[in-house]
């Protein structure tokens, strides 16, 4: 059965809330801005309501249902008890603007969340409120502006490897920066010398990811920094990749000076098919002073502020850049983040490095005869396994693998990306994959492998057992129908 | 731990398979002196599910939830009921744990959802196109401005001085950093918004004017009238609603010439939850500008076989495409908050959407009718839909944080929203819903006339 | 991908459950029962356990992804609201045996429930606890047999129609009742002259259904409870249709002296995949002295007050039959129970009957040409359909039928049921179906029944696109495998 | 109506296709006198979940939770935690809205979790095959008595004294219509459970003796002894398990010689729920028991293709088919507490099982040497696992209520359980599980301690 919109099913007249009824006309105060054409929007009762979802859900694939090996995108496993305490009334029905003295609460948990990634990241200070991994981007680098801006030193560029995420250098450009290219390494990791060539008075700072998009971490990454620091620049590292190290590395230590956090990832917020994310920056204590209002503040005496701007001053933080967005932040992410915090502990932390890392380079060499894997001889790979397209038959693609490991049952890995690779396969399995599930799907990839090396062309065709074939992208591009176009009556 | 399915058994099995003696030596490029050489500083162990559950229950109880008290605030985020099918809804493993929906083929319960969302959002709106979401209202509000920017190739925006002062400060920040000129303004205290002053204000170099709707003071701007004006001089009207209940009961701003609308839609399934994760919509009125806008758009395909299917389109604006071109460097819409938007809206219909809107709009002219009879109390709106401001003719913060003291969360003042703004320091922001029942507006009347007295 | 079984792919060291290590083996006050050996029960991760359970519901058909037309299961939306409000920690976390001064409200929600079935029954009282529609129609039974016994009549046999559900004769029978049946008249209705001729001094008491079995209404229920009352018997009405008439007849007024309520039918607790149930039983006057301890009453003072074999005295109740279960009878579902019912209202509720006599008859009449209707002719049914298996060629039968329904999406009707038409199917669609969502179900069922006239033989193997293809029950029930056989260890 | 999707249109074109004029023409059969005039009597008009919820919150705000006092009630009922992933779990629609699986092929999901279920359960008790769950412990006691008369053929059943008082109500109750004869008696007071008078009550007409393991009042009692007098006597032995928990640290029934396993599941999985929905279970140490047993019973197959899978069997015992010839009249299992318990469990593992057991046995400990410490009270128990008897010198009753208003759920008094026997009024039954906190108990002693004092 096909499910249709509700814009197919549903009535202007159906509903499936039971409210007052409220005759419409009479006397009001609404300044003669009354509505009276209709709106177009369907209704359907509860019953309907809950069938319609609960069948397009159906359609989609999830954590819940199998393996999603996206390298760069962690996507782990989501613990239940993340969803109960962030559903708790003294969290999720709290207004932001309450008076502080009715929402001590809601400043601990963001107070305690960002104390922990100051201290799992060995950093000084954390900006809370950007609202997913890029925001937090563009705020560190706006953080690096302003720094570099309250010096009177007017920088241009920012460096990025070229295996970089599309979001590094949207995110240089968005803040005004010209984006120039660091070369990588026959290994995969930036060329130092390279880098340091290019160093100089108008760079502003490099944005680094590490460990980098090849799953390789940076082993340079001291001697980068430094170099950076002694041109006058700053460092930003991307910090998608943090779950490969958590626990078992802090990026301050090497010299990183802004590092946004995609709670979603490492902390395992739920990805919801697309957001909502959270993107808290730890800064170092160069750039802290930079950071952007609101923020919270513990005190002497242990109570808990809110610092924003009318009380910047009192906290010593007049050089704030601004404000990235209304309010304070995800805190629906923050309660999800810390109590995974919690429930990992110390311990558990670095066990979810290390097993996110034993994962991959079990995958790494459970493939690597079949596939190529163009930095599997120099070393382990941490979090996530690259591969790429060589000895693939003549007209099979990494597409067409992709959608074939659609029919074994498998979201498809990243495909590619990163670009320095060819048909690139990146494969991230993190470390709430079980043994067992990571065979099966080490069988069902090699079978791909095999089909795609054969020449197997009914490959081309796949998917054929997912809910759609393969969707015509470029109709959607070319002729873009955005919005149901049928009439706004019944 | 119970996340963590490794046993050790398998462990000794996988390093066996790798080649190596222990994880320690997978992790041999990082240096020696970056390891760390014991755990993380100050944190506890790994802990079982009843003592985190006990530990954040116990700061939970830090707040005061607004369950829990006669309750009054808005000013930009609204405590709407959400039916109990929402919560079931987006619980769902296969919403909840999906990723972005890059793979059409198995991701058509995400896309078809946003497909329908943007519809719903474009009509609810006035608009020809919405997209998939944004971070939150504040956010789109720039994203608008710098569209506007890329539409118009202008650099000057006039901000209303009745826009939310989060929203003109997240504009006037991110501004700093691309060079555009931010011509803003404090509000009128005046029962009805300043147009004129506000269109007195737009030139010839103004890339758009940017007006909220109701705003920030709960009055209904005629924006017709300053769309005209706007288009006059080749600039285009941003819209900024932060109620979407509103314009189940006013009209939508598309309809009265806005060229780019943009949201808050947190009130519509989403809740407060202290601020976030919140949901910023973006529309706009006219189709050509598609390709301006920023985010993540769904659009109508047919798969190989014919049958209709939706997929993620239009990415060539996008950084993952066009990196350092991009429109934006936006990567994330708000999906888990879109899908319990769209799941609300679809409960609520059109009938439900407007019963709500006039339940929230005669609660709120009760209220305003009842507060404005207190001694010293002066209800400042001519138009107002369901949030008013009251002139209490004293200092309104101190106000609120005694009535707070006592149990009553009684509004937003104006000196929480404009703090060192003497001219507005005596205003309340009330807000009435559905949620409001009687005896929470006789509670603050009665707690209101003692605090005044 | 098969889903294994837990067995398959658990580790009995493995565990979802952090908890603290205590070493076995030291000193204990276990009396010497100290568990040694291994119990061979295994453990999954959060995860895996998350993604086992998420895999199997979806080998599952459910009302939240379409219509169920069990005919006599009254298989309808279950709300939202109703799991909302029966977790409540108020109600969900009270032990049963706390002191009655703190359990106040969930006495007041037994009683409240309690009285909104009298009122909507028209009896006198009810026994809130037995647990199941089974349970409760075996607590009427024995009421009947204890009001019985007080007057020292031990009379020996019930009568019971034909078309009754085979839970009557059981329940019948279990309380020590001979049982006999009672026939139908040629319109499916119980043949008033018949029973008027079986009744005498042996006769206990009649079990009938109510609207029928058939979907009929027993027109002559009036007299045949005068009749019964007249002959000294008692009258159980079997209460699995009540949805049909709820709001529009109370049993009560047709001389009904018990009647059993499925919670999980009429008043929409979640079915669960078989249980658990709720079956509170409505008394008349005659009866309620017997119904059994305990219950709930509201004293002059507005106290609700349990009333136990302590207090049995003090509230007038010493008749009372004996005790039906341990505690209070199955709160969760009073929770939800009422929930419904104050959603309805008075208003509701008459609605949900109409709207599930409308669906049910515009069934009928969309079917009725290519379907024997065998009281078709004799007017309008009540919330279910019934036709007869007349018309099918050779070799195909309602079971094919039901089985080919699967693959057009549907959970197939009720078969066989009742015994007296010939391959009986009995279709209730229920209020919650939309007319959209009956009018594909009408053209599914359509395309079957055309296949079945036609002799499609391809039915007979059917369901294809089911999870599973047609289960061998012979294999199943002569060597029964009901455990996993594999070994206790890993 | 929220709940109703038929609109006013669809009514009347679905009217047009039937015939008919109005919907009371399809009532036609109910006699005019029958049909309800108006609404029902005092029944409110149809009401949002607003009002229906807030309704709800204020009933349930006149309950003391358990989880908002020092909690200490057991006998029958236990508090444990529950992991979250259980109840998202059984909120799954398909698992939450599936009918019963008499449609193998499109009902896996249940059968097979029952499949497993029951293999646990079976395992638990050191049983060969358990059936796929009954109403609750005590019903599932009277189906095991009724099961031991038809294999014995015999009428005599010997309820051990220390049976939960509710449970061999039941059984008196259910016997009294079938006429079975019921030996019982009071629990005594001391140590070590009375074996030797129990099996002292065992003859030659015996169809079962019942005893509970642990038993009313905590004690462990030697099973195997009495499996060996019944057996000799031609008896089966009936043992009933409360606390599920408890079998991760003692011996199963079934390796101790029980013949029929019943207990109450709940404890795993369930929660309190003020006493029901909770989960029967039901387990027989000979699978040539199996045809004997009552209630459903899920066996593997396979189907046209070979596939393993799962379906209803054995079902010519039940009422459905052979009506008034079945083992029993039910129709139910208790479903979805089954999944809670299995999902439960499947969390919990070997591993996890013992670990809580252990916990809950090493608090329990600490909880009785402490509470005995108080002047005026002894603890009876020679032997027990989480819940042990105080002897308390006075009436317990009072002692619990008095404590009750202090906010602290003490226990149950045996008073409660046995009321009218004055010899075992100043007993109180303390239960003790890893929801329990040290501060619990401090509370509790010092509460106590005052009330005697």
């Amino acid at each position: 059965l096909e499910e249709p919109l509700i814009f197919e099913i549903g009535h202007a007249e159906t509903t499936g809330v039971d409210l007052p009824e409220i005759a419409p006309g009479g006397p009001n105060r609404l300044g003669g801005m009354e509505r009276r054409d209709p709106i177009g929007l369907p209704g359907l009762s509860e019953p309907e309501t809950v069938r319609h979802y609960t069948r397009l859900s159906r359609q989609n694939y999830a954590i819940d249902l199998g393996l999603f090996p996206l390298g760069s995108c962690t996507m782990k496993h989501n613990p239940r008890l993340n969803e109960k305490v962030a559903r708790i009334p003294g969290f999720a029905d709290v207004h932001p603007l309450q008076p502080v003295s009715t929402v001590r609460g809601a400043l601990e948990v963001i107070n305690e969340l960002a104390h922990w990634l100051i201290e799992l990241t060995g950093m000084h200070g954390v900006a809370m409120s950007p609202k997913a991994g890029a925001h937090g981007e563009l705020c560190g680098i706006l953080c690096i502006r302003a720094a570099l801006e309250a010096r009177g030193d007017a920088r241009e560029v920012i460096l990025v490897p070229e295996s970089a995420h599309g979001t590094n250098p949207a995110t240089a450009a968005f803040a005004g920066y010209r984006v120039e290219n660091i070369p990588a390494n026959a290994d995969g990791r930036v060329d130092l010398e390279a880098l340091k060539a290019r160093l100089g008075p108008d760079v502003a700072g490099v944005m680094i990811t590490n460990p980098n998009t090849c799953g390789l971490f940076e082993r340079d990454m001291k001697a980068i920094s430094d170099a950076v620091h002694a041109a006058g620049g700053f460092v930003y590292c991307d910090g998608a990749n943090f779950n490969a190290i958590v626990g078992k590395v802090r990026p301050g230590d090497l010299g990183v000076d802004a590092m946004h956090i995609n709670l979603h990832k490492t902390f395992s917020t739920p990805h919801g098919g697309g957001g909502p994310g959270s993107g808290p920056v730890v800064l170092s204590q160069a750039l802290s002073p930079y950071g952007p209002l609101p923020f919270t503040a513990r005190t002497a005496d242990g109570v808990v502020h809110l610092v924003e701007e009318e009380n910047a001053a009192e906290f010593d933080h007049t050089s704030a850049f601004g404000r990235m967005t209304a309010f304070h932040g995800q805190m629906g992410m923050f309660t999800r983040a810390l109590a995974y915090i919690l429930s990992h502990g110390a311990d558990g932390l670095a066990q979810v490095a290390e097993d996110a890392v034993l994962n991959a380079n079990y995958i790494l060499r459970s493939l690597d005869d079949l596939l190529d894997a163009p930095f599997g001889d120099s070393g382990p790979c941490m979090h996530e396994a690259l591969f790429g397209d060589r000895g693939f038959a003549e007209g099979l693609s990494t597409l067409d693998l992709a959608k074939s490991l659609i029919d074994e049952g498998y979201h498809p890995m990243t495909m590619y990306f990163p670009l320095v690779v060819h048909g690139a396969m990146l494969i991230e399995p993190t470390e709430t994959e079980s043994k067992a599930g990571l065979d099966q799907f080490i069988e069902a990839f090699r079978s791909v492998a095999e089909r795609a090396r054969a020449g197997d062309g009914a490959m081309k065709q796949a998917p054929y057992y997912a809910p759609r074939r393969r969707l015509d992208e470029t109709q959607a591009a070319r002729k873009p129908v955005l919005a149901w176009q049928g009439a706004k009556g019944d | 731990m119970r996340y963590l399915p490794l046993t050790q058994a398998d462990r000794s099995a996988m390093l066996d398979r790798i080649g190596v003696s222990s994880i320690d030596d997978l992790f041999v490029d990082v240096p020696e002196e970056a390891r760390l050489s014991g755990p993380i500083g100050g944190l506890p162990l790994h802990a079982g599910e009843m003592a985190v559950e006990r530990h954040m229950q116990r700061l939970s109880r830090r707040n005061l939830a607004a369950g829990d008290a006669p309750f009054f605030l808005g000013a930009g985020a609204y405590r709407h009921h959400v039916p109990a099918s929402v919560d079931h809804v987006i619980q769902r493993g296969e919403f909840l744990t999906a990723y972005t929906p890059y793979q059409p083929e198995i991701a058509q319960g995400t896309l078809q959802m946003l497909f329908e969302f943007q519809t719903q959002v474009a009509r609810l709106y006035g608009c020809a196109v919405a997209n998939a979401s944004m971070y939150d209202g504040s956010t789109a509000c720039w994203e608008a401005v710098a569209m506007a920017g890329r539409v118009t190739r202008r650099k000057r925006v006039v901000l209303s001085g009745a826009l939310h002062p989060h929203y003109a400060e997240v504009v006037r920040t991110m501004a700093k950093f691309t060079d555009d000129e931010i011509a803003d303004a404090l509000p009128s205290l005046q029962g009805t918004p300043d147009n004129e002053g506000l269109i007195a204000r737009i030139d010839d170099e103004t890339s758009c004017v940017v007006v909220q709707y109701p705003d920030i003071l709960g009055r209904i701007p005629d924006l017709g009238a300053i769309a005209e004006a706007a288009h006059a001089k080749g600039a285009l009207l941003v819209a900024v609603n932060t109620e979407p209940v509103a314009l189940g009961a006013i009209k939508s701003p598309g309809e009265l010439g806005a060229d780019i609308v943009v949201g808050e839609g947190q009130a519509i399934g989403v809740g407060l939850q202290f601020g976030g994760p919140y949901l910023g919509l973006f529309a706009v009125r006219d189709a050509r500008h598609a390709r301006q806008m920023p985010g993540r758009l769904c659009g109508e395909t047919v798969d190989a076989e014919g049958k209709r299917g939706f997929v993620l389109t239009l990415s060539t604006r996008e950084q993952h495409i066009r990196r350092e071109k991009a429109t934006s460097n936006i990567c994330t819409n708000s999906g888990l908050c879109a899908l319990a938007f769209s799941v609300h809206m679809t409960l609520l219909g059109e009938e439900g959407l407007r019963r709500l809107a006039a339940c929230n709009h005669s609660l709120a002219c009760e209220a305003a009718d009842r507060l404005a009879q207190i001694p010293g109390v002066e209800l400042l709106n001519d138009s107002f839909f369901n949030e008013f401001t009251l002139r209490l003719g004293t200092d309104a913060r101190q106000v609120v944080r005694r009535l707070a003291d006592d149990g009553v969360l009684a509004g937003v003042s104006l000196g929480r929203l404009f703090p060192g703004v003497d001219a507005l320091e005596d205003g309340l922001l009330v807000a009435v819903t559905e949620t409001t029942t009687r005896e929470d507006i006789e509670t603050l009347a009665s707690a209101l006339q003692e605090a005044l007295a």
